[in-house]
């Protein structure tokens, strides 16, 4: 308590020049979310990118990615230490940090913060991330259905080992050589001991250990105001006094502030892709590739069964056109988002376009019966319009019959979890660590968790738990290559495009645009 | 008159529960899990998604989730959405961005429509009756979205005469160009309503009586005219207002009013059976008591219908 | 769609004295009037649109090149060409199809919807009023857009007769209310009563004395409502829950490309025919409102 | 003999229609004096209410239009002077009475109101002392408990009382002239009775000049001095009331008499004015009557009858009747 009034007297004595630091000191910004109001924030209970962005910017991570070289650095670790096998590894903090209300930051904050979260009962959104951890399962026994789970006698994983006050140690359940690079996600973020005794407690007044602190209360309805915390001692530290985070639901009401000049940063919507440029001449950016886009064929429908098929609705496809409406969009021509270490310019063989080699693989595989139906999400302001185009090109170069529904993702969802959706949908992913296992594992390994196919191939499990097991990064790549080719043969999904983002800038600042990390508001420069 | 109050009170309820009933199994009946569209971006384990069912008794059949769900009603204990939001805030928060809105929106509209249409009705044929009759049809031939996405670009963005969203800037400023379009539009109705009254009212017996009594036109207007001619106004002023609450969906998303509408929009989409029925049983009751007050309201301007 | 119907219904309840207006009368006097000459043949070609597209455009509006995609006009391509590379005016004039459907069926479907129940309710006070009235409160007391979002987001498939059964569910009970009162003052007429005395039955009474004599109200509000119906498609296109394709509306079209400002081709054109053909309804609504207003007779 | 107090002379009213103006009053003239009561008789649409509607400027006004003519009251001309100054003398000095007191009484509002608004806009009296006079009036008229009834609402009051009250509030200011449209077709027989003996003893009373607008030749009798027959906008025949109905000149006037039942006629069909009055849009040419008259000859066509003087006090429009000499002298 001392402590924490002595930081708030010492950022007064800082120059900050108009003490309350309300968004109005020299180096402030307002930076606009489209999104519906955040209702909490804790990185370890949210996995929504609205509230990952605000937590970016008052909780540090483990490790981070630079954005000038694309290595893993490290934060609040001293160290990220594998055994030889990958499947045990060792963090070390780094001492002197502390969270913001004073307390320093320990080993045991990470190990009670994750063991909270992996309690399967508090039904905390980034409880799978620890699914890999040893020791999960008996915090997360199975239930049956329609009973409400119970919290269990186990309250901690096996596998977190607490070494020291400053170390701690992670057992796998298998050797898994990315789990390095998986530990700059902000789901992992520490909550110190007074939040852990009662989250709800602190949903509107999280303490964070980040650069930023919040700027007074924050009420339900209002703006998220942050200021600079000037306990924080790790690298990193963006160059903003203050930031502000406004929710603006409709993405394209965000995009008209900004041009009525109210908002610092937005993102530019999917409708604007075309005019953003000359809207805002002199105010915007594009990052790199965020994520890649497919369509999705049911492998529960034994229609898509034979590959050949699923090459001629590849090859059917013009991906040049296609990019071209998405806007930003460049063509894809594998599984993988084209910055990412081990990407292949070219690894997909059924991807460029041909109308008359798409028919005549189509007839090989004894053409396709009855209409094809497309499904796209209501919700999406694109999603009917990139629904039409696919079919258009299907319709017209294969000689289907092509019909859509319009739902909400949701329903589409559960439809594709229960085995009973009827037809093509659409998917992306956007990686939560720079690997391409990180592409692979979630979608096509047997029951991953973005498997939105259902697709399942031994071969390439195998693949891919041998990637997993490879301690050398290269090498390990290349055995990732190999499951990309499997999947590409088998083809469970069809890659469209990957695209970037835009944003908009006020004049006041200049994101930070990298290859590796995209491009952050957080850490724009001031002019 | 208190006879009359409870007993269209209890005639309320009967609807209130088919209402409420209605609306939680329409929304029952939806296709789709709740909690799937609030997992964000990642899969969501299955142990949570079990913990998170039973917390909103998502798990239980529906007449429980029905009844608890109107017990939560009724005690004003409304708990959180599926987000995490206290529903009492957001009501607090929500529902005078709504009122402020709507209250606006009507005071534009029933400025300008009686305005008008008793000048265009009193004067009828004259230059105003023909122009206010060609603007009303224009005005009722745009459909609400061309008008609301047009007035947000010209003076929001273009012209800056107005906030182009958000309540920021606070009432009146920040309500007052979704207001005005609202009221435009309603405008139009109102006004040829208003004029049409008028005319019918122009020709009745009594005004050629005030007149043969030797009142100048501004008392004939004023104390005899516009008395009767109220009356179909007035009943229709109650059902726009009832209709209103019900929650302007599209203005307040377009507008980024954080009101009713939109929380009622969030609502559906997520399949919070429980908020639509809050929302729904809070639009019902508003509807009904503002119909009770137009009802008063019409005896008292009509002695033919006085309730005693 | 729900405020003009209000406006229209107490607009038409003024005149609402039953009376029976000979056909041929009635239409001398409304072809006497260049704005309903001029605005049923608009509609006429609407209609002919509708019915039979492919006299007015050669194209194929299925016929679709994404390289084109939202393209200016072009020699052979008037309206330019749409989001997806569709030639513009072949999609444009498709799409009268399911907008006039729309406006149509529902706008009728209203009309016979409260006609029926509200002749019943009016005619027969007592158990069949209260069930229809009751019936009709609570779809009163539920906001209409949040009755169309919830079923139209539950249905499997929201084929245009969907949505115009939707619209019938939600719109019937204003007409109704409209129809029962004036039913109330027709019903103790002389001409009914005498009627009731010599012992003609009741569905007959309805049909050939009640009927006649209360419809026109509800026929004047209904036609000046027709063109509310084309904007409420248009408005459920915004809110995710509109026409699918391969069907094309103006509705939907509008509701699409509302949002892309740098090409106004795109919304100007279907924005064009809504309001168009609304205005037409309504003009003619007007007029037949006029006509049948008895200070005009004579 | 008393003053003229209203004097109509060569009044012509169109109204325009869609298919071109009609003429609805033409030529029409007739006066009245203190103490006299003035029948104007004629079937509906023959414009003997546009007349005096058109002079006290209450007609709609368009798409009716006075096309010439004068109403001199005491020497003014109603119709030349401006809305304020007729403003002073209708209402005040000439008012109206109509047809049908349910509608012609405003509902929303209580009848005391009504007629206080007379004596608060022409006598500039304040709210309770014109309150206070309305209730006399009220009273005046015989409304039982007038005091009381005076807030209630014209829905309260019966047809008969609601006439009572629609005197009131016309003789409120003690009026020189007093128009009665038709004042007791609405009501049956013996109210019609009453309301009628009431206006000849406030009549009496008052000294005041009645015009008594009317279709019921039976009413005519009861209580007219003199009257004015109309027929398709024009003045048929003027004659005193006792004259007219025993010597009609018109066969117009004839016509109605004959077919009014009396007790001569017992057990005989009542006889009937063959066909239906004309349409203003299509009155034929020449005399308007000729296509249902039974004396009807060629020349009737040819030119509208003017009206002349056929005996003294007596005028008519009839070329049979006032060219050659009646079948009867006169």
């Amino acid at each position: 308590m001392t402590l924490s009034l002595a930081l708030v007297l010492s950022s007064c004595g800082d120059g900050n020049g108009d003490g309350s630091g309300s968004g109005t000191g020299a180096k402030s910004e307002i930076i606009a979310i489209a999104a519906d109001p955040l209702e909490y924030i804790n990185p370890l209970n949210d996995n929504g990118s609205p509230g990952i962005q605000v937590a970016m910017a008052m909780f540090s991570p483990l490790v981070t990615t630079d954005p000038n070289t694309g290595k893993t650095v490290n934060v609040m670790a001293e160290s990220v230490t594998p055994d030889k096998t990958s499947q045990t590894w060792t963090v070390k903090l780094k001492a002197g940090n502390t969270f913001q209300n004073g307390q320093p930051l320990t080993a045991k904050d990470y190990v009670d913060s994750w063991n909270l979260t992996a309690q399967g009962s508090n039904a905390w959104k980034n409880n799978g991330f620890f699914s890999k951890v040893d020791g999960y399962d008996e915090l997360n026994p199975p239930t049956p259905d329609g009973a409400t789970p119970k919290p269990t006698a186990v309250k901690a994983m096996s596998g977190l080992k607490l070494i020291d006050d400053l170390t701690f140690s992670v057992k796998l359940k298998v050797p898994f050589s990315q789990f390095g690079l998986t530990l700059q996600y902000l789901g992992l973020a520490p909550l110190p001991e007074e939040v852990r005794k009662n989250p709800d407690a602190y949903k509107r007044k999280p303490i964070g250990n980040g650069a930023y602190k919040l700027d007074g209360e924050w009420n339900a309805g209002e703006d998220i105001k942050l200021v600079k915390w000037d306990g924080y001692k790790g690298p990193n530290a963006p160059e903003a006094d203050s930031i502000t985070y406004r929710f603006i639901p409709n993405a394209d009401t965000a995009y008209n502030e900004f041009l009525a000049g109210t908002v610092d940063f937005v993102d530019v919507p999917p409708t604007k892709i075309k005019t953003f440029k000359t809207d805002a001449p002199d105010g915007w950016v594009t990052g790199v590739s965020s994520g890649a886009n497919y369509l999705v064929m049911p492998a529960w429908d034994q229609r898509f069964k034979n590959p050949k098929l699923r090459h001629a609705f590849s090859m059917a496809i013009d991906r040049k056109a296609f990019a071209d409406l998405v806007g930003l969009a460049t063509p894809a021509s594998g599984l993988i988002a084209p910055d990412m270490n081990g990407y292949r310019e070219g690894a997909c063989k059924y991807c460029s376009f041909d109308a008359a080699k798409a028919k005549q693989l189509l007839q090989e595989a004894g053409g396709f019966s009855g209409p094809l139906n497309i499904n796209y999400n209501t919700s999406s302001a694109t999603g009917q319009i990139f629904a039409e185009a696919i079919g258009n090109m299907l319709r017209q170069n294969l000689g289907l019959e092509v019909k859509y529904t319009g739902k909400q993702g949701s329903e589409i969802g559960e439809l594709a979890d229960t085995r009973k959706l009827d037809g093509l949908r659409f998917s992306g992913w956007g990686h939560d660590y720079p690997s391409i296992e990180d592409y692979l594992t979630p979608m096509f390994k047997s029951n991953g968790d973005a498997n939105f196919s259902g697709y399942s191939n031994p071969a390439l499990d195998k693949v891919l738990a041998q990637g997993d097991a490879e301690p050398d990064p290269e090498k390990a790549i290349a055995i990732y290559q190999q499951a990309e080719d499997i999947a590409l043969e088998d083809m469970p999904l069809i890659p469209l495009y990957t695209k970037s983002n835009a944003y908009l800038h006020s004049a006041k600042i200049e994101p930070r645009v990298s290859k590796y990390v995209g491009v952050s508001a957080l850490y724009a420069t001031f002019k | 008159m208190i006879r009359f109050v409870a007993r269209r009170v209890l005639a309320a309820i009967p609807i209130g529960l088919i209402v409420t009933l209605g609306v939680f199994a329409l929304v029952f009946a939806m296709p789709g899990d709740p909690l799937r569209e609030l997992a964000g971006d990642k899969p969501i384990p299955a142990a949570v998604l079990a913990a998170k069912r039973a917390q909103y008794h998502l798990d239980d059949p529906f007449i429980v989730q029905y009844l608890l769900s109107m017990k939560d009603i009724l005690t004003g204990n409304f708990g959180t959405t599926f987000a995490g939001a206290d529903i009492a805030d957001q009501l607090r928060l929500r529902i005078p961005v709504t009122l402020k809105l709507t209250l606006l929106a009507n005071a534009f509209q029933w400025t300008l429509g009686l305005f008008f249409g008793i000048y265009a009705g009193f004067k009828r044929n004259g230059l105003v009756d023909k122009s206010l009759l060609l603007a009303t049809l224009v005005l009722l031939a745009v459909p609400g979205l061309v008008a609301y996405f047009a007035a947000q670009y010209l003076f929001g963005v273009e012209l800056k005469w107005f906030p182009v969203s958000g309540v920021l800037e606070g009432f009146p400023r920040s309500y007052l160009l979704p207001a005005l379009v609202i009221g435009l539009l309603g405008f139009a109705g109102l006004a040829r309503l208003m004029r049409t009254s008028i005319v019918e009212t122009v020709n009745a017996d009594f005004v050629k009586t005030a007149r043969a009594k030797g009142l100048g036109e501004q008392r004939v207007l004023w104390r005899h005219i516009l008395p009767n001619a109220l009356l179909p106004v007035v009943t229709f002023i109650g059902i726009d207002l009832a209709g209103m609450f019900g929650g302007a969906i599209i203005t307040e998303s377009i507008f980024n009013l954080p009101g009713l509408g939109q929380f009622m929009f969030q609502a559906i989409k997520l399949k919070e059976g429980g908020v639509v029925v809050l929302l729904s049983t809070l639009a019902f009751v508003s509807f009904i008591l503002i119909n009770l007050a137009v009802d008063i309201l019409y005896g008292v301007l009509d002695p033919r219908v006085r309730h005693v | 769609m729900s405020e003009v119907q209000a406006v229209v219904g107490a607009e038409a309840q003024e005149l609402g004295d039953g009376r029976t207006l000979y056909n041929r009368e009635l239409l001398r006097a409304l072809l006497r009037k260049p704005q309903f000459v001029a605005c049923s043949v608009l509609l006429l070609v609407f209609f002919t649109m509708a019915a039979f597209p492919k006299l007015f455009t050669s194209a194929d509006p299925r016929f679709c090149e994404l390289t084109k995609s939202r393209q200016s006009a072009a020699d052979g391509h008037p309206f330019g060409f749409d989001i997806q590379g569709c030639d513009y005016f072949a999609n444009v004039i498709y799409g009268a199809r399911p907008s006039v459907l729309v406006s149509i069926v529902a706008s009728f479907g209203i009309f016979l919807l409260a006609g029926t129940f509200g002749l019943m309710a009016g005619y027969f006070p007592g158990a069949v009023d209260a069930l229809i009235s009751r019936t009709a409160d609570v779809l009163f007391a539920v906001p209409g857009i949040v009755l169309l979002i919830v079923i139209l987001n539950s249905v499997p498939n929201r084929s245009i007769w969907v949505i115009v059964g939707v619209i019938l569910v939600i719109g019937w009970p204003a007409g109704m209310r409209l129809m029962r009162s004036t039913v109330f003052s027709v019903r103790n007429r002389e001409y009914v009563l005498a009627a009731r005395s010599i012992g003609v039955p009741p569905l007959r009474i309805l049909r050939k004395h009640v009927f006649p004599n209360a419809m026109a109200p509800l026929l004047a509000m209904t036609t000046l409502g027709i063109g509310g119906m084309v904007g409420l498609e248009a408005a459920l296109t915004f809110l995710g829950v509109g026409l699918q394709p391969p069907s094309i509306s103006w509705g939907s079209q509008f509701g699409v490309a509302a949002q892309y400002r740098d090409t106004p081709h795109l919304f100007i054109w279907p924005a064009l025919f809504i309001s168009t053909m609304t205005i037409s309804f309504m003009i003619i609504g007007d007029s037949i409102r006029d006509a049948l207003d008895p200070k005009l007779m004579r | 003999m008393s003053d003229i107090l209203l004097k109509v002379e060569n009044l012509s009213v169109e109204f325009d229609t869609p298919r071109g103006p009609v003429r609805a009053v033409d030529g029409v003239s007739w006066q009245v004096r203190a103490g006299e009561t003035l029948a104007i008789l004629g079937e509906s649409g023959s414009g003997k209410s546009v007349s005096t509607q058109a002079l006290t400027g209450i007609l709609e006004m368009p798409p009716g239009r006075i096309v010439s003519g004068t109403a001199s009251y005491r020497g003014e001309d109603l119709i030349a002077m401006s809305v304020k100054e007729r403003r002073r003398i209708v209402g005040d000095r000439i008012t109206m009475v109509f047809q049908d007191s349910l509608s012609a009484l405003n509902p929303v509002q209580s009848v005391g109101k009504q007629i206080a608004e007379c004596y608060r806009v022409h006598r500039g009296l304040s709210r309770s002392e014109a309150m206070k006079r309305a209730a006399e009036m009220l009273d005046r008229v015989r409304i039982p408990a007038a005091a009381k009834r005076v807030n209630d609402y014209p829905h309260e009051f019966s047809g008969g009382m609601r006439q009572r009250v629609m005197l009131a509030m016309a003789l409120a200011l003690d009026p020189d002239v007093l128009i009665a449209d038709e004042p007791t077709t609405a009501l049956d027989v013996t109210v019609q009775a009453r309301i009628l003996e009431l206006i000849e003893e406030l009549q009496a009373e008052r000294d005041m000049g009645v015009v008594l607008i009317t279709h019921d030749l039976g009413v005519v009798a009861d209580v007219a001095d003199n009257v004015v027959v109309m027929y398709a906008g024009h003045v048929v025949e003027r004659a005193a009331t006792a004259d007219a109905l025993e010597h009609p000149v018109h066969p117009y006037t004839e016509g109605l008499l004959g077919s009014m039942p009396s007790a001569d006629l017992k057990g005989q069909e009542l006889p009937t004015i063959p066909g239906t009055p004309p349409s203003l849009r299509s009155i034929p040419s020449g005399c308007a009557f000729r296509t249902r008259c039974p004396h009807v000859v060629e020349e009737c066509a040819d030119e509208v009858p003017p009206l002349l003087t056929v005996a003294p006090g007596r005028d008519a429009a009839c070329i049979r009747r006032t060219t050659m000499p009646a079948k009867e002298a006169v």
